[in-house]
């Protein structure tokens, strides 16, 4: 038994330290319930967030528009063609599951490493995980030519007796990407069951109680049912951790696979979760800073978040440096003539700026000012770099993507990529679609998991005799 | 470029009757399947600033979804599943015929002997049939002349046949009419003409190719002594009869040793005369290096293949030509009518060494002149010839191919002349264009308002035919009877393989019409014709059917004999350097504009510059610079004060202030592919300067033109560091080409001295089946396999077109050739090497290299890629879901996306030319080269039922059966004494991209070159030394 | 703080939960079921035809052989639909006034064909060959059913992907001496009614099908019972039915199975292995 | 579960801290009662221990489902590489088991996973979405907010109403109620 744990002081509550504390001072369990709960709870919708949901949907009906006549025309109307046969689709794909990364990395693996700092920004970065894989996920199935066959890649007895090819690393994808969104979901929804219980209860109005006692499934606390849950939410964390270890790993495979100089090199996994990784912390900060501020969650998410994440990105950035530096030196090393070509074509080629881009975005801009922890704690700072990041990480795909398919092996068939109207449309208007999923998230679901900040609470404390009682009865 | 009124024109006068033609043959106009007619028709406004690097989108948003729908497509895009969902497929009726032809075989396809009559000389023809629907016109095996090849025209006129916009009946002042009716005005005036010999009555007809319509004319001249008959083409041999008379030179070039081309561009296109012929010999001293080479000089002016094969080639100006040739006679002894010029040392070192090996190969050489050069350089070739002793052995002189040889040129300005001077009372045009394509000086359009009655029997209602009071719905060759002599003089009967579709008449019928016996049909004509030739020994109709059933009429072909005379004329001397010369040349596609609605023609990069869907100004990069512009600027081309705005490319290796335009372009009315492709370079020329006009003018204007170039341009500006040669004056593609080892050629000294050297060294690798991390697959049965000959192609493109019609392959347009969504499963890879200003060139053709492991299929997941029990990497099109993962990682990029609807499945006459064995692809699914599968299926049918093996040559690839070089040979790799087989143990045979281990079932013999010593090389290593 | 949720709704949601299963499950066997379903495949469907022909009447009722309409099926992919005036050798003479018959004289007369209603029905990427099939052992009826005792045409099998290649994974179980291709009531051997095959040594430059010699009588006993398959004369074969009369020398071999025949028939017709039938390009091109 | 009946289905007794109910709960477990249960607005592991319980089966629900599916996804994979419809794919073997770890590793999650969550909601008995707690007045508005609840049950031997409540009162909470079913 961890009794001993409970009674020594939590580290990250100690102001000696000097760390930022995760929960300013001052929460109760009953203030902890209201402020988070309350969010939900109100009947009345603020201005800002109808506003910013309109636009979100204003965007999101891009996608729509885009995806309606894409089915009408065909997969032409995007830039793609004979040498550069994957485009903005896949790039967006990657993007967005790379951004989901960071939510199920908040969520397992800082849940493992007991880093109960994650506890306040779990569960909207769990929500961001969602969103991201929902946006991501709707491009493997757009970006085929027919699409009303997507079918086809899951195995299922039919009168063709024909079966999935299990080598394809697309075929990876789909298992991958579909585990991860079912885990992702479930280990999100599992999480809400107690805070459901806690809004059924709140709720004034007959629906709010009705819909939130649905889903809180009959929820009462019993400590047998948070044994239990709290088990499985831990084992959960532990198959989420290598789960989304081996999403961006199979997604990395898609293109290290193939022969292709610049696609085919073994540093991709790593360098691809920590990509993943690196973007996703980055997305978090995009949305935790706005929504910190709107909602008055300073208390909650507090600089040591804004810190430790800025900390992370460092530490994930420079991995991702060092697979940039690793790929430029293989391209020598290697002596290979592919890949001198193709680095040589990276930098130097016509779409050389992309590079360039990248390398400031993700490395040069990020790397030389997040060891300064000044500007690690400087929020608008660093909602900047979140958002030059998430650019930086865009244009890693598209150089991955693009300037490896553009000019390959034989000259004769090189050609140039220039993204049309429709990429754009389909592009921005995912982020409409995020916008607007985030936005109804916000509003009717706990935005911080309530249990989890309550058990961080100095309130939360056994005190002496009760341990005592405990203690005599082992 | 072109004016808007032309089109204009055609609507108001023959719009609703078209409309209503088309409606009832096809229920509709039918979709624009080719490109935008928005971007077509009237309007060929140069789009704003495109920069080639990023060639811009098509408007979809413009573009209707079309009467198909959604859900229709959704609907055929299920039912295409294979039932895997709850779709059904829809009732399918079947309608048996009433009485059965008994010779029919229904699934078979029959094979029928014709001929196609090209202005050349035809081109002997087994035509393919299925259910009596011609379906693939190719070479006719069994025939002297071509063994079977063809070339890029002769495929492409199957799709003129079908050709959805053809005239459908015939029209009087764009009223609908009958062909009778025209008869019956027709014969009134002939009635009334009969008094006066027919005078006033004027025939104007393309160069008459067939002798029954020649014998027909004699006869009809014979009783109208003063009608009146004139024979144009654009491009025509005027040159020849102006230098040598009533005669044709024929070459056999099996017994030459040294190849001197005068700017005879006789390896790249039908056009020139002897064509198949001319290339299978070459080519045929080039197959096996250790029997020693042939070895070919070009000098010529705009860039073409045979120069960009050559040896040694020397570009000069085209006003250069006939000099330099006056200078080369004079070196080998022959007496010149010129005073001597003064030369470069380059060219002067050239005239030396080339005379020196021309002496040495006295009996054993060849030269040839360019038909479209001055009379002077074919005049002077022919005395060369004669002072090398070369007639007799390797030249002959022959009775010409035509059956009325005249100087058109000539005789079309005396027409004009008539017309102004009002004597023309009726003026009979005869599938000719001269609307179009007459000098822009004679005005032809204008002129032809003078006639009293203007008659047009065509194809097409095209810029002439919607000029005259009548249009006369004409056939097309596949469609009649007639007769027509190949290059050799073999007389082939043209039989038609199928019925009028638009219940056309031919010129024989309306010639015919002027005789005795008015109602005799083509088919009597041809055979009263031939009668006496066939009746020689045996019976008229035995001998009539087995010329039929063989293809040709024996004992026709022309005696080869020496008596030639040469006409003394005076060589032009050179234009100035400083004075831009403008070269006209037909397009290597579409050739004089007959072809401009061919859209598989108009996609087909031509050779050289790659470029498809327009012509423009082809100008050496050294001109660009000194005019200070870049390719895709446009150009104000100014000559003798006709002015036409072109855009500008660079062609390597052209030669300086000197312009090529290619003619064929520019058209009003060709239909829908061709009309307004390009600019019309035909306004450019007059009577006096048809191939050649000097003094031009050249001026930037606003505006840039964006090109369908299939492969890219990109110079290499690499500095020494990162790998380039640091001149900035290298293709980087050649150098690239040379160092992954795509391309590997020797010199025949080189060859000699290592005969592996296409598989040593460090830029050669070979494939190692031994290396590898499981076990190699066994192919025990049969293996397929292909091996192409890369000292043989000469990049003449007829295996694209060849594969286009046997293939189903769709047409994409110009916008989605630029943005590289061209089609074709075979390309042919130019890839230039040293300098650009004198490259020689590589030729590949690069289709689906069956790789045992093939890196595409193992990325597929849903298996629609897979490998067959006999090693064919088999695309199924229906399983496919269009992932396109397959295209990138193929390293060979030879698959092809059907990005959009790109396959036609409305037009009704498209589905009639189909090939029935092979799937008709839709949206969003990946095809490529099958190793023309259906062919090998239904061969090895045949031979499981007679329980036998494939023979080798039983299978013969759509591509290889086109191929007038023998380049391409394909067969069973397990069959030790097959030919492919053969090759592929050939030390020459080398895998492209072998390092990549993906054991390519395509293999190349690598070339090997013969220049001559003399002439130093530039100082690159092609192959590695031995050891 | 009343319960939100009545007592029953325990039961309710768990029931639900199963319930979701069960429709889940529920919906996928239908699925699955209804793509093989007749009404997807159209198994055992009788189009309204122009005429209502039948088989069975001209089959088994008049012993008209299937060769006689069905005249390219041994020379071509395709097995040939009577021209009309097939259907007049004899409906000129009989039957000459019946009203069912009106639409055949109708085309006749106007040279307008006949419009039948496609039964067998494959998709437009399937390319089927029965010259193949019929040449190399499998009977009419392996694939159309008892056509002899169809009054009304139906498709006996469903044609789907499956079903093909049930049988191209296993030609063992289907294949049939070439003697035996229009016997519509051909069942294979059994130990009631064997089946004895011989080879001809004879293989000069001869299709091995050929020489294949199968008699359902002892041969030796009685007179064996021939019937051969019109092969296109080929230089220096014999036909068959020459070589069937000279019993004496050959051996034959009894067969009490199928399985024992369709093995020996796989040696001897060579037919390809499973992997090269059942290969992908062998369908569809 | 048990179905809903008619009478009393216990006693709870609601505490302001997790400290005082803790002590109640290991008192009343060491007096012998076994029907009783805690109720927390978070997990308060030591109140699960003072009730007695220690040990729980979602792990062995995990590793089940894992093994599950990892077995169904190979085994999926290799017959139809190799028999179902054996393909020469690129000249790859048809049994390339490197292939099939993917999504192998990929299922022994999914099926993991579902089993953890899946498990523990069964295990716990939901939905439940009536429940006799529910009945009391002051259980919904504090038990998932800052109270602390001790429930002992009338199915418990021990259990009387009077002594009960009284029992409970000695713990001194904030009250103590019935609960009826």
């Amino acid at each position: 038994m961890a009794t001993n744990e409970i009674l020594t002081e939590d580290p990250g509550l100690d102001p000696a330290t000097g760390e930022f504390r995760v929960i300013a001072p001052g929460f109760s369990f009953k203030s902890v319930t209201a402020k988070i709960a309350d969010i939900v709870l109100t009947p009345k919708t603020s201005l800002g967030w109808l506003l910013f949901f309109a636009i979100g949907g204003a965007v999101a009906t891009l996608v729509l528009v885009a995806v309606t006549w894409l089915f009408l025309k065909g997969t032409g109307i995007w830039a793609i063609s004979q040498p550069v046969a994957w485009g903005f689709a896949i790039i967006n794909f990657v993007w967005w599951i790379g951004i989901g990364h960071a939510g199920t990395l908040i969520s397992a693996i800082l849940l493992l490493f007991k880093q109960s700092w994650r506890n306040s920004i779990n569960r909207f970065a769990e929500a961001m995980t969602i969103f991201a894989v929902v946006c991501a996920g709707m491009f493997p199935l757009i970006h085929v030519g027919r699409p009303w066959l997507g079918y086809w890649l899951f195995p299922y007895p039919n009168t063709m007796n024909v079966w999935p090819q299990f080598r394809s690393p697309l075929l990876w994808d789909v298992f991958a990407v579909s585990t991860y969104a079912t885990i992702s979901i479930v280990f999100w929804y599992v999480g809400m069951i107690p805070d459901f219980g806690t809004l059924r209860d709140r709720a004034h109005s007959n629906f709010a109680k009705y819909i939130y006692g649905l889903v809180a499934l009959g929820w009462r606390g019993s400590v047998r049912h948070w044994m239990r849950y709290e088990t499985a939410s831990l084992l959960l964390a532990g198959l989420a951790t290598p789960l989304v270890l081996s999403v961006h790993t199979v997604i990395s495979f898609d293109f290290a696979v193939a022969v292709l100089p610049g696609w085919h090199t073994t540093i991709f996994p790593p360098y691809f979760v920590a990509g993943a990784v690196y973007s996703g912390f980055a997305m978090v900060l995009t949305l935790a800073i706005p929504l910190r501020k709107v909602y008055h969650l300073e208390g909650l998410v507090t600089e040591r978040h804004i810190d430790n994440m800025g900390k992370v990105m460092l530490a994930t950035g420079s991995i991702v440096a060092y697979g940039y530096g690793m790929e430029v030196f293989m391209s020598w090393y290697s002596a290979s003539h592919w890949e001198a070509f193709m680095m040589w074509n990276r930098m130097f080629g016509p779409m050389g700026w992309s590079y360039w881009v990248l390398i400031f975005c993700n490395i040069a801009f990020p790397l030389t000012t997040l060891w300064v922890r000044k500007l690690r704690t400087n929020i608008s700072f660093m909602f900047l770099i979140s958002i030059i990041v998430n650019i930086g990480m865009w244009f890693e795909r598209f150089v991955i993507v693009v300037t490896s398919l553009y000019r390959d092996f034989l000259p004769s068939s090189w050609g140039t990529y220039r993204a049309t109207k429709w990429d754009y449309m389909t592009y921005i208007g995912t982020m409409g679609l995020f916008t607007a999923l985030f936005l109804l998230f916000v509003r009717f679901l706990p935005m911080i998991p309530m249990n989890e900040i309550k058990m961080m609470l100095p309130s939360a404390k056994l005190t002496a005799k009760a341990e005592k009682a405990v203690g005599a009865g082992d | 470029m072109t004016s808007e009124r032309g089109n204009d024109m055609m609507n108001q006068d023959n719009g609703m009757t078209l409309a209503e033609v088309r409606a009832k043959l096809n229920g509709s106009r039918g979709k624009r399947y080719w490109r935008s007619i928005d971007e077509l028709a009237g309007t060929p406004e140069f789009e704003a600033a495109v920069a080639r690097e990023f060639p811009d989108q098509a408007q979809e948003w413009v573009d209707p979804v079309s009467r198909r729908g959604f859900m229709k497509l959704m609907g055929a895009s299920l039912a295409l599943a294979g039932l895997a969902g709850c779709t059904k497929q829809p009732d399918e009726p079947i309608y048996p015929y009433v009485k059965q032809p008994e010779d029919l075989l229904l699934g078979r396809p029959d094979y029928f002997a014709t001929a196609y009559p090209s202005p050349t000389g035809g081109v002997p023809l087994l035509v393919k049939s299925d259910a009596y629907r011609p379906i693939k016109v190719d070479g006719n095996p069994d025939h002297p002349y071509n063994l079977g090849s063809s070339d890029p025209y002769t495929q492409g006129t199957l799709l003129d046949l079908y050709d959805p916009d053809r005239s459908q009946h015939s029209t009087l002042r764009g009223e609908r009419r009958e062909w009778a009716e025209f008869v019956q005005v027709f014969r009134d005036k002939l009635i009334a003409s009969r008094g006066n010999g027919g005078e006033g009555l004027y025939f104007l007809t393309s160069t008459i190719t067939s002798p029954t319509l020649a014998r027909q004319w004699k006869e009809a001249q014979a009783a109208y002594p003063k009608a009146r008959l004139v024979q144009y083409d654009p491009i025509n041999r005027d040159a020849v009869r102006a230098a040598i008379g009533a005669k044709d030179l024929q070459y056999d070039l099996s017994a030459a040793d040294v190849v001197v081309s005068l700017d005879a561009d006789f390896l790249s296109t039908a056009a020139f005369p002897g064509f198949h012929k001319l290339v299978r010999e070459f080519v045929a001293r080039r197959k096996s290096p250790e029997k020693g080479l042939n070895r070919l000089y070009v000098v010529e002016s705009t860039t073409s293949t045979t120069g960009l094969k050559a040896e040694h080639r020397l570009g000069l100006r085209a006003g250069e030509v006939p000099a330099f040739t006056a200078a080369l006679a004079r070196e080998l002894g022959v007496s010149v009518n010129a005073p001597a010029a003064t030369w470069p040392d380059s060219e002067a070192n050239f005239v030396k060494a080339l005379a020196k090996d021309l002496k040495a190969n006295a009996g054993k050489s060849v030269v040839i002149a360019g038909e479209q050069q001055d009379p002077s350089v074919l005049a002077l070739a022919v005395a060369i010839n004669q002072a090398l002793g070369n007639f007799g052995k390797t030249v002959f002189a022959t009775e010409t191919v035509q059956p009325l040889p005249t100087s058109q040129t000539a005789e079309l300005k005396a027409l004009v002349s008539d017309l102004w001077s009002g004597k023309v009372d009726w003026l009979v045009i005869l599938n000719a264009n001269p609307v179009y394509n007459a000098p822009a000086d004679l005005n032809f359009k204008a002129a032809l308002d003078k006639a009293k009655t203007s008659v047009h029997l065509g194809t097409h209602i095209d810029e002439t035919g919607s000029e005259t009071l009548w249009h006369l719905s004409g056939t097309h060759y596949l469609e009649t009877w007639s007769d027509v002599r190949s290059y050799d003089g073999t007389v082939s009967i043209v039989q038609p393989l199928i019925d009028p579709l638009y219940h056309g008449h031919s010129a024989h019928e309306l010639v015919q019409l002027l005789s005795d016996e008015p109602s005799l049909s083509p088919y009597e004509a041809v055979r009263t014709t031939w009668r006496a030739q066939l009746s020689k020994s045996g019976e008229f109709e035995a001998n009539w059917r087995k010329a039929l059933h063989a293809g040709w009429v024996e004992g026709t072909a022309f005696e080869k004999g020496t008596a030639v005379t040469a006409a003394s004329l005076p060589v032009p001397a050179p234009s100035s350097r400083d004075s831009v010369e403008v070269i006209f040349r037909a397009d290597p596609s579409i050739y004089d504009g007959r072809f401009s609605n061919i859209g598989w023609l108009q996609e087909l990069p031509k050779p050289v510059t790659n470029l498809s869907w327009d012509n423009a100004a082809l100008l050496s990069g050294a001109t660009l610079t000194k005019l200070n512009i870049e390719e895709g600027d446009i150009l104000e081309v100014t000559v003798g004060g006709q002015t036409v705005k072109t855009p500008v490319l660079v062609v390597p290796g052209h030669p300086d202030n000197s312009v090529t335009v290619y003619l064929g372009y520019g058209r009003e009315q060709a239909g829908r592919v061709g009309s307004g492709a390009g600019f019309n370079a035909y306004l450019l020329r007059t009577s006096a300067t048809p191939f050649l006009a000097t003094g031009a003018k050249l001026a930037k204007t606003d505006g840039k033109w964006g090109f369908a170039v299939t492969k890219s341009h990109f110079q290499d500006h690499r500095s020494k560091f990162f790998g380039g040669e640091g001149s900035g004056n290298n293709s980087l593609e050649g150098n690239e080409a040379e160092t992954r080892g795509i391309i590997r050629w020797a010199t025949l000294e080189e060859f000699k001295s290592n005969p592996g050297f296409a598989n040593e060294g460090e830029n050669h690798p070979k494939v190692e089946r031994d290396v590898t991390l499981f076990p190699n697959w066994e192919y025990n049965g049969n293996a397929w396999g292909m091996s192409i000959d890369l000292n043989s192609c000469v990049g003449c493109n007829a295996c694209i077109v060849s594969c286009y019609a046997e293939n189903n392959i769709a047409v994409v347009g110009k916008q989605q050739v630029r943005i590289g969504r061209n089609m074709q499963w075979l390309r042919i890879d130019t890839y230039f090497e040293g300098d650009l200003a004198t490259p020689r060139a590589h030729f590949q053709p690069m289709a689906c290299q069956h790789c045992e492991n093939a890196p595409c299929e193992q990325v597929c997941p849903v298996g629609a890629t897979v490998h067959t029990p006999e090693g064919l990497n088999t695309m199924v099109y229906n399983r496919c879901v269009g992932t396109r993962y397959c295209s990138n990682n193929c390293p060979y990029k030879v698959r092809r996306y059907n990005f959009l609807l790109f396959s036609d499945f409305e037009t009704e006459s498209l589905k009639l030319m189909r090939n029935p064995d092979v799937s008709v692809r839709s949206r969003g699914v990946m095809e490529k080269c099958s190793y023309c599968v259906q062919r090998i299926s239904a061969a090895k049918i045949e031979a499981d039922k007679e329980n036998r093996e494939v023979r080798d040559g039983e299978v013969v690839t759509a591509c290889q059966q086109a191929c007038p070089a023998s380049a391409i040979t394909f067969g069973n790799l397990n069959d030790k004494s097959s030919r492919v087989a053969k090759l592929a143990k050939d030390e020459r045979t080398y895998s492209v991209l072998a390092d990549l281990n993906t054991r390519p079932r395509t293999t190349y013999v690598a070339a090997v070159l013969n220049p001559n010593p003399e002439l130093a090389e530039a100082p690159v290593e092609h192959a590695p030394a031995k050891g | 703080m009343a319960q939100i949720f009545d007592r029953s709704s325990n039961a309710l949601a768990r029931m639900s939960l199963v319930l979701t299963g069960l429709i889940v499950i529920a919906l996928g066997v239908t699925l699955d079921q209804l793509q093989r379903s007749p009404w997807v495949t159209r198994q055992g469907q009788r189009p309204d035809q122009p005429v209502p022909f039948s088989h069975k009447h001209h089959v088994q009722g008049l012993g008209v052989q299937c060769q006689y309409c069905h005249t390219s099926v041994e020379k071509s992919s395709y097995a040939g639909i009577p021209p009309t005036k097939t259907c007049m050798n004899c409906h000129a003479q009989i039957w000459t006034n019946a009203g069912l018959l009106e639409p055949v004289r109708q085309s006749w007369a106007t040279g307008q064909s006949l419009v039948w209603t496609k039964v067998h029905d494959l998709p437009d990427y399937v390319y089927f060959n029965h010259s193949i099939h019929v040449n190399k052992g499998i009977g009419c009826s392996s694939c159309h059913g008892r056509v002899d005792q169809m009054p009304l045409m139906y498709a006996q099998n469903t044609l789907q992907m499956e079903w093909c290649l049930n049988c191209h994974r296993d030609p063992a179980k289907n294949l049939r001496p070439t003697s035996q291709i229009y016997n519509m009531a051909w069942e294979g051997p059994s130990s009631e009614k064997p089946v004895w095959c011989s080879v001809s040594d004879d293989k000069s430059g001869k299709p091995t099908a050929q020489s294949v010699n199968c008699v359902t009588r002892d041969p030796g006993t009685a007179g064996t019972e021939v019937a051969s398959l019109n092969l296109p004369a080929m230089p220096g074969v014999k036909p068959v039915a020459e070589a069937a009369v000279l019993p004496a020398a050959v051996s034959y071999t009894r067969f009490t199975s199928q399985r024992e025949l369709g093995n020996y028939l796989i040696d001897h017709y060579r037919i390809r292995k499973p992997n090269e039938l059942s290969s992908c390009e062998v369908c569809h091109r | 579960m048990p179905e809903p009946r008619e009478g009393l289905y216990g006693v709870i007794a609601e505490f302001e801290t997790p400290g005082e109910l803790v002590r109640a709960a290991k008192a009343a477990h060491d007096a012998g009662w076994r029907r009783m249960d805690c109720y927390t607005p978070y997990p308060v592991e030591e109140a699960a221990e003072a009730i007695g319980f220690h040990t729980n089966k979602v792990p062995l629900l995990t590793l089940v489902g894992g093994i599950m599916g990892l077995v169904a996804m190979f085994s999926l994979e290799t017959w139809v590489s190799t028999l179902a419809y054996p393909l020469n794919i690129g000249g790859r073997p048809t049994y390339s088991w490197p292939a099939f770890i993917i999504p192998t590793y990929e299922w022994t999650i999914l099926f993991a996973g579902l089993s953890a969550a899946f498990g523990m909601i069964a295990l716990n008995g939901l939905p439940s979405l009536y429940h006799p707690l529910f009945n009391a007045p002051n259980f919904r508005s504090g038990a998932l907010d800052d109270k602390f609840f001790l429930c002992l049950e009338a199915l418990d031997p021990k259990f009387d109403v009077a002594e009960t409540k009284a029992y409970l009162e000695s713990f001194k909470p904030n009250s103590v109620v019935e609960v009826e079913y």
